[in-house]
């Protein structure tokens, strides 16, 4: 198995990606005292290309899936997905980021599980706490959110469908002002709700 | 490989938590059952789920990291150095390498106790209690070693961006020399009851089997994935730390046992090795610790907050836990405080998926066993969940105290009155 | 003074039911002690197992719901009940009225009674309507067919060395107490009354339900099992019924192995004083017997399977029992 | 057919218990009764393992020397050091703060230390003693 470099990587991916295809780049980070560099590439790429980018991959070597992250920045919301190629090759090993940018009109992507089983925990998060619709996922239940989570709120998304501030209860400012004595044990009124920001 | 024939289901569905006493922490298992047999397994976790994410996203950085570091009560460094290294991937702030070999032998002290915790727990999930308290009370003494260089037992805190907030004495290495040489021989004595018992092994092995092909496909980490022959190991394909300076392999099964079949007993194997492999990496890292080097890049704390606020990008901070890799993804805009995004995958996210194929053939016996065998590390929850009838109301903590309070008046008024 | 037999036979009842309790709750107490120093602990007070029972007695009695009331409160008093029943059997140390009930039963008798005190616990736990004691129900009856082989195994063995013998009632304890078995059987027979002794101390933790034969009530896997919905009385009961059982099966090895008496071996003079000797030695023989069968193994082993139990009892546990029988047979065949 | 364990046990019936008895070896049949027997004399409360040097235990704040700034408030992970109305002061709840010691790193007048104190349980989490300043 021969070894791609980054910036080869990086061109297959663009290949692969086809007109879906928007930006790449690729970083180092070094320790220690040897200085020896680890290795990522960040691809931004569209949704259609998602799956024959993830296929390619595959092709070159099973890819790790370890999470889709997420980032809401106002209109869109980004899904990144982190993959590992050449673990078990030591100090070979490359972080492949696909970032797929969905706005908030549609959010649908389509699921990678028929390739890579191992991502139906993420998909599930990311379907409770986004609100992002993944076509195809073969058991789209809630995964951390209890039942009695109320729908269409979805905690990670800063806009009006994430947390109401009265569902927060900042446990920490919890009988702060007067100190509740005991016998009626009514906590009294929490500080405003505010988002809470730090002070 | 035991193939399963799954014959007309006609068993019966049975629940396993959230509270039962196999699992020191909440996670809900379904499970259709024919007589003693389990056909199929499904899980719900999440009954312990802080909202973490949300509140990292509304702090700014150095409380982040803090925050994180209480993820976990037993891997509180593993987060803590995960968002450390990817903000400071993201500032451009490189910590001196004595940092990084103290960072290092951290990390290594708290897999020591990890492990050790772990092989209790497993222990007593077997109904073998004696190897339980003789773990824990071997896990006193790297207890207190870490207790007298960090200053606290379990949440070090030393971990800051940008290196280290507590230096390591020489006299302190030579405690840590001394505690070493405990474990060499505690060592023996650990290999001989975990791996050479007859009643563990007849309990452990081919229980709760992951086969190779499955384990590559379901994407485990750490111990539960090295268990099935994945030579994945985050201090090994990912330089970072000291650990690019040092030659380390990933422990697989076969260094003891001759072969690979990814059952329990495979997962006490690594487990019980990783500890001969950590006692050899502290050694390596304080011999070969550089003397000089400060202890963080920017001491000045206001200096690293304003630094921090005026960083912008994306960068992922990783590290092998004692359960597996845990990866911090952070990006932060310019101009903010809290980083606009932040997610923990704790290594136990990606091994749930595992648990299905694991349970699915076995008896009900093997449910704790498998499930403490891949070390799940769940957290713990404020809230309650009570069913009444269809209504399903949310009582918070508040509402229980207050509902405690009004029974043991009306007790105290039964008491007087009668 | 002959008391009238009636009267003596209570009284006798009564005394023996205090004895049950008391040294099952002091063997119990001794037990949890000694594995607590084994495994680097302090352990709890001696008198640890006496107040928990007063909790439990104090502590409210739960019947959940679905359950069948009058069983659920039934299984408990007839576990207890068939546990005392049998110290009524067994000759201990060399009291002479001992057992009380002696001319009306035997070694059989005492096989089944020492089924009663589990199939209560199974009639409980199936009673009690929960999932968990269904399935520790299930594995209760399991183990109880498993360990039948090598009890059986004994039994058969030693009546009928004892009639091979020509002795008047093979299968009544008197006998085994006046004549014991080892002086009737030559060296292979030896060899084979040892196995025997072997294959029952290893029955002893099946049949008190501890580990590593713990299955109905695995403390991890079904959360306490057959006992899941018992509270207060009821649990004190069977809680107390197992404490008897202890002794119980302590004293039938004692009466079939180690029939021995220290005032026959070394004159110490008669009356008071070799009584005394004799319990001293009878509580000695208990403890060493306990210890060795019970509270070791149960802190050095891990729980075993269900199918594991049988396994075990069956296989390598029954061929014990079983060499040690044609062992005891060939023996008095050839001499 | 191995039970390693086996030895190990016996070994350990003839050594001490590995157990660290504070505050009691067994539990007293009343906790008050005990105390106030300890408070008389008459009995004693084994003492706990002994803390380490540099120990991270709860906060001290020197009230006079704090010019109110605020930083502290900045870096605290857990809100437990909040604003006193009216003073340049601030107020630390012990029963929140989790001792990670960040803020005696960033008060520039240096009026924040950890001290070696652990046993600070108590009933109620706003009570008299778990509030600083």
């Amino acid at each position: 198995m021969n070894i791609l470099t980054p910036q080869e990587l990086a061109d297959v991916m663009k290949e692969a990606a086809g007109d879906g295809f928007q930006s790449a780049r690729c970083t180092e980070w070094a320790e220690g005292v040897k200085g020896l560099t680890s290795k990522q590439v960040w691809v931004n790429l569209s949704r259609e290309s998602l799956r024959p980018a993830i296929q390619r991959l595959i092709d070159i070597h099973y890819p790790h899936v370890a999470v889709i992250a997420f980032a809401d920045t106002g209109e869109q919301v980004d899904l990144i997905y982190h993959l590992y190629i050449y673990y078990g090759i030591p100090h070979e090993e490359v972080l492949i980021t696909l970032t797929v940018s969905l706005d908030k009109t549609d959010l649908k992507i389509p699921t990678i599980t028929d390739l890579i089983p191992g991502a139906l925990t993420s998909e599930r998060e990311k379907q409770e706490m986004l609100g992002i619709e993944v076509v195809g996922i073969p058991d789209g239940r809630r995964l951390f959110l209890p039942e009695d989570f109320p729908e269409g709120v979805y905690p990670w998304r800063k806009d009006e469908s994430g947390i109401p501030s009265d569902m927060i209860k900042e446990l920490w400012a919890t009988g702060r002002e007067g100190l509740p004595t005991c016998a009626t044990c009514e906590a009294p009124p929490l500080a405003p709700a505010s988002q809470g920001e730090p002070s | 490989m035991k193939t399963l024939e799954v014959k007309k289901p006609s068993g019966y569905t049975s629940q396993f938590g959230p509270a039962h006493p196999a699992f020191k922490e909440p996670v809900m298992f379904t499970l259709e059952l024919e007589g003693e047999r389990i056909l199929k397994a499904d899980f719900a976790p999440g009954q312990a789920h802080r909202g973490i994410e949300w509140m990292g996203m509304r702090r700014n950085c150095l409380q982040v990291v803090f925050l994180a570091e209480r993820i976990c009560g037993l891997c509180g460094i593993t987060h803590a150095l995960s968002f450390c290294r990817a903000v400071e991937q993201i500032a451009q702030i490189q910590p001196s390498n004595r940092a990084h070999y103290i960072r290092t032998i951290i990390a290594e002290l708290e897999r020591i106790h990890s492990h050790l915790l772990w092989a209790g727990v497993e222990a007593h999930q077997l109904g073998f209690d004696s190897a339980f308290y003789l773990a824990l009370k071997v896990r006193e003494n790297v207890l207190d070693l870490l207790e007298a260089l960090t200053g606290s037992r379990v949440h070090y805190s030393v971990i800051q961006i940008g290196g280290v907030r507590r230096d390591i004495t020489p006299e302190q290495c030579a405690d840590i020399e001394k505690s070493l040489q405990f474990y060499d021989e505690t060592y023996e004595k650990l290999v001989s009851i975990f791996l050479e018992d007859t009643s563990i092994k007849m309990r452990c092995r081919d229980t709760g089997v992951l086969t190779p092909e499955l384990a590559l496909k379901l994407c485990p980490v750490g111990p539960t994935a090295r268990a099935s022959g994945i030579r994945k190991d985050v201090r090994v394909d990912h330089p970072y730390a000291a650990y690019a300076d040092l030659d380390i392999h990933p422990i697989l099964p076969d260094e003891y046992t001759g072969e690979i079949r990814g059952d329990v007993y495979d997962r006490i194997v690594v487990r019980i090795l990783e500890l001969k492999q950590s006692i050899g990496i502290i050694r390596e890292c304080i011999a070969k610790m550089p003397e000089e080097g400060d202890l963080l890049a920017i001491p000045k704390l206001g200096v690293l907050l304003a630094k921090l606020k005026a960083a912008d990008g994306e960068a992922v901070g990783r590290h092998e836990a004692p359960r597996g890799e845990v990866m911090h993804y952070v990006r932060l805009t310019a101009g903010e405080e809290a980083p606009t995004a932040w997610k923990v995958k704790a290594s136990s996210y990606s091994n749930y998926m595992a648990w299905i194929p694991m349970l699915e053939g076995d008896q009900i016996a093997d449910i704790p066993v498998i499930v403490a065998s891949i070390d799940p590390c769940i957290s713990c929850t404020d809230r309650v969940a009570m069913v009444r009838g269809d209504h399903t109301e949310l009582l918070t903590k508040d509402d229980l105290h207050r509902l405690s309070v009004e029974r043991m008046r009306r007790i105290q008024a039964e008491l007087s009155a009668g | 003074m002959n008391l009238n037999p009636l009267l003596l036979t209570v009284g006798g009842t009564l005394a023996m039911a205090a004895f049950g309790l008391f040294a099952g709750l002091s063997a119990m107490a001794v037990d949890r002690i000694l594995a607590a120093r084994m495994q680097a602990r302090i352990g709890p007070p001696f008198r640890q197992p006496f107040l928990d029972m007063a909790k439990l007695m104090t502590k409210q009695n739960i019947i959940p719901a679905n359950a069948v009331p009058w069983l659920f409160n039934g299984a408990p008093l007839v576990a207890l009940a068939a546990s005392i029943s049998i110290l009524l059997y067994l000759p201990m140390a060399s009291f002479q009225f001992l057992p009380i009930l002696n001319v009306y039963g035997d070694l059989v008798l005492i096989m089944y009674l020492l089924l009663l005190p589990a199939l209560a616990m199974v009639i409980g736990g199936l009673s009690s309507g929960s999932p968990y004691a269904t399935i520790g129900a299930q594995r209760e009856m399991v183990t109880m067919i498993a360990y039948e082989l090598p009890l059986a195994a004994t039994v058969v063995a030693f009546a009928w060395k004892l009639s091979h013998a020509g002795l008047a009632d093979p299968f009544s304890l008197a006998t085994m107490a006046q004549t014991p078995i080892w002086s009737l059987v030559g060296p292979m027979g030896d060899i084979g009354v040892g196995l025997l002794l072997i294959s029952m101390l290893m029955v002893v933790p099946g049949e008190l339900g501890r580990i590593p034969f713990d299955a109905p009530e695995a403390e991890t896997e079904l959360a306490g099992g057959l006992l899941v919905e018992y509270s207060g009385r009821n649990l004190a009961l069977f809680l107390l019924s197992l404490a008897v059982k202890t002794i119980v099966v302590g004293a039938l090895i004692i009466a079939l192995f180690f029939p021995y008496n220290l005032s026959g071996m070394v004159a110490i003079g008669n009356g008071l004083a070799a009584r005394l000797a004799d319990v001293g030695f009878f509580f000695v023989k208990l403890f060493v017997i306990l210890f060795f069968s019970l509270s070791l193994v149960r802190i050095s082993v891990a729980r075993f399977r269900i199918n594991q139990v049988v396994d075990v009892y069956w296989k390598i546990v029954g061929a014990i029992s079983l060499i040690g029988l044609v062992l005891i047979m060939a023996d008095s065949i050839i001499r | 057919m191995s039970f390693p364990m086996v030895k190990e046990l016996l070994g350990q019936l003839l050594k001490k218990p590995n157990t660290n008895p504070f505050p009691a070896a067994q539990l007293p049949p009343t906790i008050t009764g005990f105390l106030e027997k300890v408070g008389k004399g008459e009995a004693s409360i084994s003492p706990p393992v002994p803390t380490p040097v540099k120990f991270r235990g709860t906060m001290t704040y020197n009230r006079e020397t704090c010019i109110g700034c605020n930083l502290c408030i900045r870096v605290c992970p857990a809100h437990a050091i909040e604003q006193v109305e009216g003073e340049k002061k601030v107020r630390f709840y012990l029963g929140q703060c989790i001792s990670c010691g960040q803020c005696t790193e960033i008060c520039p007048k240096k009026c924040l230390e950890l001290n070696e104190e652990f046993l600070t349980a108590d009933a109620d989490r706003y009570s008299k003693d778990l509030i600083l300043g």
